[in-house]
């Protein structure tokens, strides 16, 4: 019974991510005192140990996580430095784009105007230092907001942000500002 | 029998036909046309009861199956050479076949949606943080220029349903105070900028009055100033509190 | 050694995450060649069948990537929200079938198939980019072309659109009528 939930524990600390999971959140997970989660992970361990993969689990300050195992560190730095990573995605060009424009902006927001998930391009914005964290949104689990970077305006030749184009029209919102009369009506000839 | 189906449970009327064809267990290639009109024609009836709308399309239908049953009454055209062949066939041979084609759909949505829920039980993991991987910083972004960037946005409005662009963010309670810490922000990076700059995501009426308050109350108090160079110009807006707070 | 090279594989594709990586990236991050890559991919896929653990190696859209196995579903589901985690209308699903099978098609051929207007299903997949513009039409008002994206087979946990189930034909799906019985949740008199 036990063996068998080490495929539970494998499959919860890879969606964890590098977050990892402290062992009292494995064990209400898992469904099981924290002294089984326990066991369970060292079973774990051992799989790892026995099947020589790409992997191991360890545990560092109380948090167990997932791992690439040190000996293929030079695949990963391959990986970090493959010749995809000059060039943008057109998915990180949008969220770019909207960071931009409508920053300081969370990554709920990003989403919500995309209509797709968007973690990866902002991660990835994150690491090339084109977008960075500006602070954090009021309310639940405090958002972190983004802005653009001095690299931003760098790369798109930028002496500020008031240089970015003006936005494209959006009929809507211009019909709401409407409302206030702080423009007068648009001349119709 | 009561007709506790709201139509809105049908994607369409040619959904509320097949359940009907369904539901009497009769065959698709001979629908007794004369049964599964006044059928149809009841659950109509059921939803004016409730004072429901009925799409124009559920409308369309009935004329449609109306017509085909008149027709289904006249003894057959006698056969003259010149006259249009379909015109000659069964009345009902082109509703049966934009049934069947239908059916089809239906039944490759229901595929979709057993594999999507198939699929939402699978998950993955956020990329690993390479970073420590490529000590030297990440090489610059190249062959991309403002206007892509300009052009990925103009894309994107494209593709943003119209209802959805002034459509609020979900969960976001919109206070005055929030509205003025967010425009602080906004204003620390941009020093200057003008009003409709300035409150350019607010995206609902609401939103929009949010900002605004907002706006007088940082000029109250001295954190903002305001000035109009144009008679209807743009308002300009310069941040005045940049050394108190930094 | 072609054996040895699925712990190197793991150790990348766990990096990805949910990037995942094409057979091209594998091959340049290993250093194999792209037939090697495959059998590479296909060596880790038997390992992971073989150790019935956690996760497992799919290859979606034409990028492989590890995720969990779905047996595990409800472990995850405290854990993480589910990649597709707002679900589509009857309406949108229905659009989005007639794409896949059609492809490219307008949005007006697609209300003649299903009898309705469907504009704004239309727009809910374009937006969620489940299927995009892949053209025009010849004709008056040269009426936009849709197909589906990658987005979408990796939503619906496809290789590739030849994964698509083929559909019925014709005289098969009128015996097939019950499978089209209204949700279960409905009254029936």
């Amino acid at each position: 019974m036990m063996f068998s939930m080490t495929g539970p524990l494998e499959a919860v600390l890879f969606a964890a991510g590098s977050d990892g999971l402290s062992l009292v959140e494995i064990a209400d997970v898992l469904q099981l005192s924290t002294d089984e989660a326990l066991q369970v992970c060292r079973e774990l361990q051992d799989q790892y140990r026995d099947r020589n993969g790409g992997i191991e689990l360890v545990e560092l300050a109380g948090v167990w996580q997932l791992v690439t195992r040190p000996e293929h560190a030079m695949y990963l730095r391959k990986l970090a430095t493959a010749p995809t990573s000059s060039h943008l995605s057109n998915a990180a060009l949008e969220v770019l784009a909207i960071v931009a424009y409508r920053q300081p902006i969370s990554r709920i927001e990003i989403e919500a105007i995309r209509g797709v998930q968007s973690d990866r391009a902002v991660q990835t914005l994150v690491h090339r230092q084109l977008i960075a964290e500006v602070g954090r949104q009021e309310g639940p689990g405090r958002p972190i907001l983004y802005g653009t970077t001095p690299t931003f305006l760098q790369t798109f030749g930028l002496r500020s942000l008031e240089d970015l184009p003006p936005l494209p029209e959006e009929p809507e919102i211009a019909q709401d500002l409407n409302l206030f009369q702080l423009t007068p009506a648009l001349p119709r000839d | 029998m009561a007709y506790d189906i709201v139509l809105d449970q049908f994607s369409g009327p040619l959904d509320l036909l097949l359940h009907l064809i369904q539901k009497h267990e009769v065959d698709i290639f001979d629908i007794p046309i004369a049964k599964i009109t006044d059928q149809y024609l009841a659950y109509l009836r059921a939803m004016e009861e409730l004072s429901l709308e009925i799409a124009s399309e559920f409308l369309v239908m009935a004329a449609t199956l109306l017509a085909i049953k008149s027709r289904m009454l006249l003894p057959r055209p006698a056969k003259s050479g010149d006259d249009e062949d379909e015109d000659s066939g069964d009345p009902r041979d082109e509703l049966v076949q934009q049934l069947v084609e239908y059916q089809r759909a239906k039944w490759a949505a229901a595929q979709l949606r057993e594999r999507g829920v198939l699929q939402s039980q699978v998950f993955s993991r956020p990329p690993l943080d390479l970073r420590p991987y490529a000590p030297e910083a990440p090489p610059p972004v190249t062959g991309v220029t403002l206007w892509d960037l300009v052009d990925a946005f103009r894309k994107l409005m494209r593709r943003i349903p119209q209802e959805e662009r002034v459509a609020e963010i979900q969960g976001v309670v919109l206070s005055v105070d929030d509205e003025m810490d967010k425009l602080m922000r906004r204003m620390r990076i941009l020093q200057r900028t003008t009003f409709f700059q300035l409150v350019q995501d607010a995206r609902t009426r609401h939103a929009l009055v949010t900002a605004f308050l907002a706006v007088l109350e940082l000029m109250k108090a001295g954190r903002i100033a305001c000035r109009q160079l144009l008679a209807f110009g743009d308002i300009e807006i310069v941040l005045t509190e940049e050394a108190a707070e930094g």
